[in-house]
């Protein structure tokens, strides 16, 4: 069982989970939505160019891949687990699906089928670090950095030397074409957060995921074998990269091989800001969706407000931390374990 | 944590309380991995096993051997600082912008101002009950903002090298002084750990932080304490690096982050804390220095050399984990 | 006095197929039997009480039935059918389920999620949920035992009974999987509740007979053969009886648990020298006030015993906390032998010679992966060091003089607390207080909870002897009996504020009932 | 646990006991000491390394190529190395191939940055290794103070990142905004290019740098910030001024995605997809660097010394740091650019330097 103080922790959220009458929003629930209304007003108030319509768009656009990189860590943080493999899947299925649909370096045009391929790439590496976890017992941060490199090397052996560059107008349309004022990436990844919460909520997969965050042991006790779902789970995961790698090669219309460096800790930054535990069993999709507006709106308004490029990653890394602070300080309590 | 079903019935009889073969072979798979990675690098390029290419390995592995052995204290006591590497790199700017002013006490400043910084860190992460992750990963992005702003982004040359001079001597004329430094740190640190209480103050708060509390054992200060060990050490690593580098970067050990996270993790020490010790990392910082300049110097080509790095740090963890100690592997 | 099981007759039923029988059952661990061909038998429709020291072989052989553990010898049968068990899935599928002596909920999932958990049925079809029809699954359970928990409430917002209860009806599920009636094995279900939810538990436990098999585990003797038909013993791994609980006392009970003639009287077996009211009280608390307490008054004298008791959410437990520092106080003032205590943190409370034993032992009590000689000196470091530094000679002749002293029964000094049976970890647990012997107030939090009879008998030993050597105790008993036996005055708490003092000299102790009364 | 501190007390009592019986030397391990200054090297027995960034950046990769064929040219293979953009690891990877057998070893290095050089150029130094930087060194480190360090090559950029800033003036009509995309900002090459693009905006008094923004040297980052900036200034934007091609095709794909087509967009180094873009008319301007010559010069040079055909001495001093010859590629010469061509007669010993403009200032 957990220890009194982490359950009194987790009493305190009424978790989203279920079609129950909320009792009353906790404030570790509310914080993350404040302090987004509060970062945007702030921003909003000190330069006219953040509040238009058209950069609030540009946020949203910007925010897509890193929303679907969210969702597919969230899974892997409310068990508990932790994944840095994002930068190396992304970069097999940037170039994967660069390599597949109508490019410059060959003649494949596979269309749709090629963005399959690289998303079940992403998964199949995601299911490698699921499977070395659960089978060489290796705790993920190592697996999934391991995986991390050697989705990087499949992707400079398939890179060889030239720049993919796609052609494909489905692809290319995805970043350019807009619908409602959006790009159809962000719909794509509006779409993924909704099946996020979906799975989340309504799936085996994700509330089981849920509980091997939050007492993992006990499952085992109820004849519930939990390996293949941690491996279902990482599988998944690595499918929402591969997606992203194909997004930001829609957005580059090039397969880059570093096409996902730095989504792993700013996603974890997300996820982790929008009130998910890195000791499991709390948050789920839609905090983490709160959380990368979050920090895409910091990166937007620090540009916009004319915050020099040196002080950014600063000024975005104290306003993270004072979140977090902000969130867990009214719940402080003596003899609280955090680790 | 410990359900009925995971913790070991309690035999009443009388067993040895010595360890088992197998758990004195647990206790040495981090030399083990390092003996068989050498032996592979070898047999991949017989002219690897030169002593000057194992100087020069050696002398390479000293910073990373001196983060990792910082960070692990961290862990140890159940957090993780991902700070370290972008505090060393502000510290080697600090360091060629102090050195011209404060001269040869430059050193013990830097040493002491990194495990200030540490500290402030610790404080942070106790007082406000932040994770470490996160307070250690806001510190990562402010350390590497103010290092940018105060070196104005660029390298900034030492070239009064007598400060650094002595790290790059020879011990006997083969051991590379940096090293030497790492190992009496390790050494050291191990040392002060056994012969005081802290030892269990820190392992007690890396298994059981509320046990631990409810003990009277200082949590908080001991947390703190490990940050700032954490800190100094990073500062130390930054000095070897400057006397490697002749000069400071914003950026210059960035990229040793993961390694040194790496390094800590093959040596077997739990990432959850409580299991672990510094001499473990220091045998797996040696391993990820192997492999990092190893496999290419032997002739494995880029991209393989990736794939390999990944599968064989991966293998690596899986031999010198101590499972035993770790009931639920996450 | 040791009676055959298999030439048991029946006196009611004329004999149909045990629901579950165990024939020689041998478990070897390395160096130690725990099962020693243990013989048993569940006849269908009974409340079998399982009864035995810690380490008679209890938790091994409850195992074994659930499929934990795979026995190195013997048989289990089910209803005339030999089984071999090799997962708690297993088990399930031949209707023997478990209700855990550590409660193994999910605390984050839904009441209705924890209750299906693992054989889900219609309530997931293809991986997908329907919460409606989880939800009916899970009312149905919960109707069976007459519970009136939302199904959709999230699990760690209900109470222990009600997380007991949840329990129950997650055990109850595996009747889905057989067609036969289920046996439900109930670890110390009891341990951890207060009288009333034990009474409800009970009242459940005996509807469970009209469609189900019961063994049920205590420690509790007088809970065993109040609510169970029959009665087994187990002692050093081997069963050494059983008996009709109508005909049974306690002591008869605890005589085939330990071997020997003893006494249920146990609280009452050493009575430490009355202290000395006139001095000055040693502990003195005025107004303290909590989050969950207000106004609290206590006076402790020294080699004093103090209960304090009261129902689930009185309070007690917090100040217990806060007079340790471990929780914050609003107002108040606590002052020990003249000066005030420093209630800022728990290493304050601890210089001053205040000691705490917390009631979740595995998690708050000790650390587990640890040697018994580092919990043991892990507060009073001073005890094994010179200056700064660890003598580790000091530390070893210092932990083995305790070793023997408390009887701990451990391998070695240097055996991870883990590895020991509850009642040793107790006492490492206890010991801690006494190594630098500068103790001067304990604060007990259900100090006895999952412990043994034997156990439990040295505990209260140690108690009085403490107290007999001038310390000042603050006792959360387990039940209201200990709380009675062992206190020379109690306090009876409800919401948040102490409400009654009742003297309880020897001789001259209050009923239960008296105490019940002042209690809600 | 117990044998941890005979294991510390083991290794404290081994070094101490090394350390005082034998002192301090300042003899490394190995290493050739200072070697002849012209080598004497069998042509077969010369190693040649060249090191890159990495391989999955397309003029990296060409330049790896370009190493090889001129390899291939004499004879020999090359060791390629790469550090992922790893200052560190490239020091690593340095120091461990000069323990090795240095006698005839040739290096090409792109040292990461600025600061990286010096330690590199020592370490050869003392191993006795021929080297040849390129780009990246401190402004105050004299190639001619070393011995075999033999020649260090980069294009000029200021000049650079003053005739792309021209051309963009020139394409925006002479005046109106633009914005910059800065390069890594610890680099030399990222700050010099800078720097000829407001020796360019002094020039042109009528263009406005609206805002200047990091963005790596990345096309992904590029992409993100320009479309930030975008927003921000809008209309204003007539320009877009990118510290090398990458960014510049990551500002195209932004100002695609923003439905606009009125922003004249420039770079440095002319990748392949530049050069396309230009003929298709979406980016204005590039400057010419050849990764495939860069590759195969360095490795010459040395190959030249180490063989003895060439004299370390007899090598001009101009000829030691000098700037590369760089062409400014608009739509009208593009086509001359599409496939850069590196003639075998580019690596003669005899015409090492054809392409030099003139000694680094």
């Amino acid at each position: 069982m957990t220890s009194p103080a982490e359950a009194d922790a987790g009493s305190e959220v009424v978790n989203a989970g279920r079609p129950q009458p909320r009792r009353g929003i906790s404030l570790s629930d509310a914080g993350p939505p404040i302090a987004l209304v509060v970062i945007f007003g702030v921003f909003a108030v000190l330069s006219p160019d953040f509040r238009t319509l058209s950069n609030v768009q540009n946020v949203l656009d910007a925010a897509a891949v890193l929303a679907v990189v969210t969702c597919g860590i969230s899974f892997v943080l409310m068990m508990g687990s932790i994944d840095l493999s994002a930068p190396g899947i992304m970069g097999a299925s940037a170039i994967a699906v660069a390599l597949l649909v109508a490019n410059n370096r060959n003649d494949n045009d596979f269309g749709l089928f090629g963005v399959a391929v690289a998303v079940l790439l992403g998964a199949a590496l995601g299911c490698l670090s699921g499977l070395a976890l659960v089978v060489l017992k290796v705790p993920s941060f190592m697996t999934t950095l391991g995986i991390s490199a050697v989705g990087l090397g499949v992707a400079t052996l398939m890179f060889a030397g030239v720049q993919p560059n796609v052609t494909d107008p489905m692809l290319e349309g995805w970043a350019v074409e807009r619908f409602l004022g959006l790009a159809h990436l962000t719909w794509i990844a509006v779409a993924c957060v909704l099946v996020g919460v979906l799975v989340q909520r309504y799936s085996r997969l994700g509330r089981y995921a849920f509980a091997i965050g939050g007492a993992e042991e006990v499952l085992g006790l109820s004849g519930v074998r939990v390996a293949p779902y941690k491996v279902a789970v990482f599988t998944m995961a690595g499918a929402f990269y591969g997606l992203a790698g194909v997004l930001v090669t829609s957005q580059l219309s090039a397969g880059l091989v570093q096409a996902g460096k730095g989504y792993d800790f700013s996603a974890i930054t997300a996820a982790v800001v929008g009130g998910t535990l890195l000791t499991g069993g709390r948050g789920g999709i839609l905090h983490s969706a709160v959380g990368v507006l979050l920090v895409t709106v910091l990166t937007n308004g620090l540009v916009q407000v004319g915050v020099s490029p040196y002080w950014q990653g600063g000024v975005q890394g104290l306003i993270v931390v004072a979140a977090v602070a902000a969130a867990v300080l009214p719940q402080r309590r003596r003899n609280q374990v955090t680790k | 944590m410990s359900a009925p079903a995971l913790t070991s019935p309690a035999p009443d009889a009388v067993v040895p309380g010595r360890p088992t073969v197998g758990q004195r072979l647990t206790a040495f798979m981090p030399v083990i991995a390092l003996v068989v990675l050498l032996a592979a690098l070898t047999i991949a390029d017989p002219g690897f096993l030169t002593l000057s290419s194992l100087t020069a390995a050696v002398r390479t592995s000293a910073p990373l051997v001196v983060l990792a052995a910082g960070a692990t204290l961290v862990v140890l006591c159940g957090g993780i600082d991902l700070s370290i590497a972008a505090l060393c790199s502000l510290a080697t700017v600090f360091f060629a912008l102090w050195l011209p002013d404060l001269g040869g006490i430059t050193t013990v400043a830097i040493i002491a101002a990194t495990g200030a910084i540490g500290a402030l860190q610790g404080v942070a992460h106790v007082l406000f009950r932040i994770p470490s992750f996160i307070v250690t990963l806001g510190g990562m992005s402010i350390f590497t903002a103010v290092a940018l702003v105060i070196s104005d982004a660029g390298p900034v040359r030492v070239v009064d090298r007598d400060a650094t001079n002595w790290l790059t001597l020879y011990v006997g004329g083969v051991v590379p002084m940096a090293f030497v430094v790492a190992l009496v740190l390790v050494a050291a640190v191990s040392l002060v750990l056994r012969l005081t209480p802290l030892d269990s103050w820190i392992r007690a708060t890396g298994y059981s932080e509320s046990a631990a509390r409810l003990a009277g054992a200082p949590v908080d200060r001991v947390k703190i304490a490990a940050f700032t060990v954490s800190g100094a050490c990073a500062g130390l690593a930054a000095v070897m690096l400057v006397s490697r580098n002749f000069s400071g970067s914003p950026t210059m050990a960035d990229n040793l982050l993961l390694p040194a996270v790496a390094a800590i993790v093959v040596g077997g020490t739990a990432i959850t804390g409580g299991h672990g010790s510094l001499w473990r990392s220091l045998a797996g910082a040696l391993v990820v220095t192997l492999l990092r300049v190893g496999l290419p110097i032997v002739g494995v080509p880029s991209a393989y050399e990736q794939i390999l790095y990944g599968a064989i740090i991966v293998a690596a963890v899986a031999l010198t984990l101590d499972r035993s100690k770790v009931l639920i592997i996450k | 006095m040791t009676t055959n099981l298999q030439t048991q007759p029946d006196p009611r039923v004329p004999a149909p197929a045990p629901a579950l029988e165990v024939r020689g059952l041998v478990k070897h661990y390395p160096g130690v039997k725990a099962l020693d061909g243990v013989d048993l038998v569940v006849r269908q429709h009974e409340v079998l009480g399982l009864a035995g020291e810690n380490g008679a072989g209890k938790s091994t052989l409850l195992k074994a039935l659930v499929g934990l553990v795979r026995p190195d010898g013997g048989e289990i049968w089910v209803r005339g059918e030999k089984v071999r068990l090799r997962s708690v899935v297993d088990a399930a599928d031949h209707g023997i389920g478990m209700v855990f002596q550590e409660q193994s909920l999910v605390p984050n999932l839904t009441a209705a999620e924890n209750i299906v958990l693992g054989s889900e049925g219609p309530g997931v079809r293809r991986g997908i949920y329907r919460w409606n029809t989880m939800r009916r699954l899970a009312q149905e359970q919960l109707d069976k035992i007459g519970s009136h928990i939302d199904p959709l409430a999230r699990t760690d917002t209900l109470s222990f009974a009600d997380r007991q209860m949840v329990e129950i009806a997650k055990v109850l599920r595996i009747e889905e999987r057989t067609s036969h009636p289920p046996v439900i094995i109930l670890d110390e279900p009891t341990s951890v509740l207060e009288s009333k939810e034990i009474e409800t538990l009970f009242t459940q436990v005996r509807r469970l007979r009209e469609f189900a098999s019961v063994v049920f585990v205590s420690h509790r003797l007088d809970e065993v053969l109040d609510v169970c038909d029959r009665v087994a013993v187990l002692r050093g791994g081997r069963s050494v009886g059983e008996v009709p609980s109508a005909d049974a006392a306690p002591a008869e009970l605890h005589r085939m648990m330990i071997g020997s003639t003893g006494s249920d009287d146990h609280y009452h077996g050493a009575v430490a020298e009355r202290p000395d009211e006139a001095r000055r009280p040693r502990l003195v608390v005025r107004g303290l006030s909590g989050k969950s307490f207000r106004d609290v008054d206590l006076d402790v004298h020294a080699g004093e015993i103090v209960g304090i008791v009261g129902v689930h959410g009185s309070g007690r437990e917090d100040v217990c906390r806060a007079l340790f520092g471990a929780e914050p106080t609003t107002a108040g003032e606590v002052v020990l032998d003249g000066e005030k205590l420093d209630l800022s943190g728990t290493r304050a409370a601890c210089a001053a010679g205040v000691g705490y034993v917390p009631a979740e032992r595995k998690t708050e009590g000790m650390v587990g992966p640890m040697s018994v000689a580092d919990n043991m000196t892990l507060t009073k470091q001073q005890s094994r060091c010179t200056g700064p530094l660890v003598r580790p000679r000091k530390q070893a002749t210092l932990v083995d003089r305790w070793i023997e002293r408390l009887s701990i029964r451990t391998p070695h000094r240097g055996t991870a607390i883990q590895r020991l049976s509850g009642g040793n970890q107790q006492k490492v647990v206890l010991a801690r207080w006494l190594v630098a012997g500068d103790v001067r107030l304990l604060l007990l939090d259900h100090p006895t909870r999952g412990l043994d009879i034997g156990a439990r008998s040295e505990v209260y030993r140690l108690m009085r002897e403490l107290a007999g050597s001038g310390v000042a105790t603050v006792l959360l008993a387990d039940s209201l009996e200990e709380a009675i036996g062992m206190s020379d005055r109690i306090i009876v708490m409800s919401d948040g504020r102490a409400t009654t003092e009742v003297a309880a000299p020897p001789g001259g102790k209050p009923t239960p009932l008296d105490l019940v009364k002042e209690m809600v | 646990m117990k044998f941890t501190s005979r294991h510390t007390a083991a290794l404290i009592g081994v070094t101490l006991a090394a350390a005082t019986l034998t002192g301090c030397t300042e003899e490394a391990g190995g290493g050739g000491g200072p070697a002849a200054e012209t080598g004497a090297c069998d042509p077969a027995d010369v190693k040649l390394v060249g090191q890159v960034r990495n391989e999955s950046n397309p003029y990296e990769a060409a330049w790896l190529d370009g190493g090889d064929a001129f390899a291939e040219q004499v004879g020999l293979t090359q060791e390629r190395l790469t550090y992922d953009g790893d200052s560190t690891r490239q020091q690593e990877q340095v120091s461990q191939l000069l323990a090795g057998d240095t006698e005839c070893l040739v290096m090409n290095v792109l040292p990461n940055g600025d600061s990286d050089t010096p330690p590199i150029v020592e370490g050869a130094q003392e191993a006795g290794a021929y080297l040849v930087t390129q780009w990246n060194k401190p402004a105050d480190l004299n190639v001619t103070d070393y011995d075999t360090w033999l020649s260090h090559i980069t294009y000029d950029g200021v000049e650079s990142g003053k005739q792309i800033g021209d051309a963009l003036a020139e394409a925006i009509g002479g005046s109106g905004g633009i914005v910059a995309l800065q390069g890594i900002l610890d680099t030399g090459a990222a700050k010099d290019r800078f720097a000829g693009l407001e020796e360019s905006l002094a020039a042109n008094t009528d263009v406005e740098l609206l805002d200047d923004q990091t963005a790596n040297f990345s096309r992904a980052e590029a992409l993100e910030v320009t479309k930030t900036l975008l927003s921000k200034h809008g209309e204003d934007v007539k320009g877009i001024w990118a510290a090398n091609d990458d960014m510049a095709l990551g500002a195209l794909e932004a100002l695609q995605q923003a439905g606009r087509d009125d922003v004249a967009v420039v770079g440095i180094d002319a990748v392949p997809d530049a050069l396309t873009a230009i003929q298709d008319g979406t980016m204005t301007a590039t400057v010419s660097s050849d990764g495939p010559w860069q590759g195969g010069i360095g490795l010459a040079i040395g190959y030249c010394v180490a063989t003895g055909e060439l004299a370390v001495e007899d090598i001009a001093d101009e000829d030691r740091a000098w700037y590369a010859e760089q062409f400014l590629i608009e739509q009208d010469n593009v086509a001359d650019f599409v496939s850069p061509e590196t003639d075998e007669s580019d690596f003669a010993c005899d015409n090492l330097f054809s392409r030099s403009q003139g000694a680094m200032s």
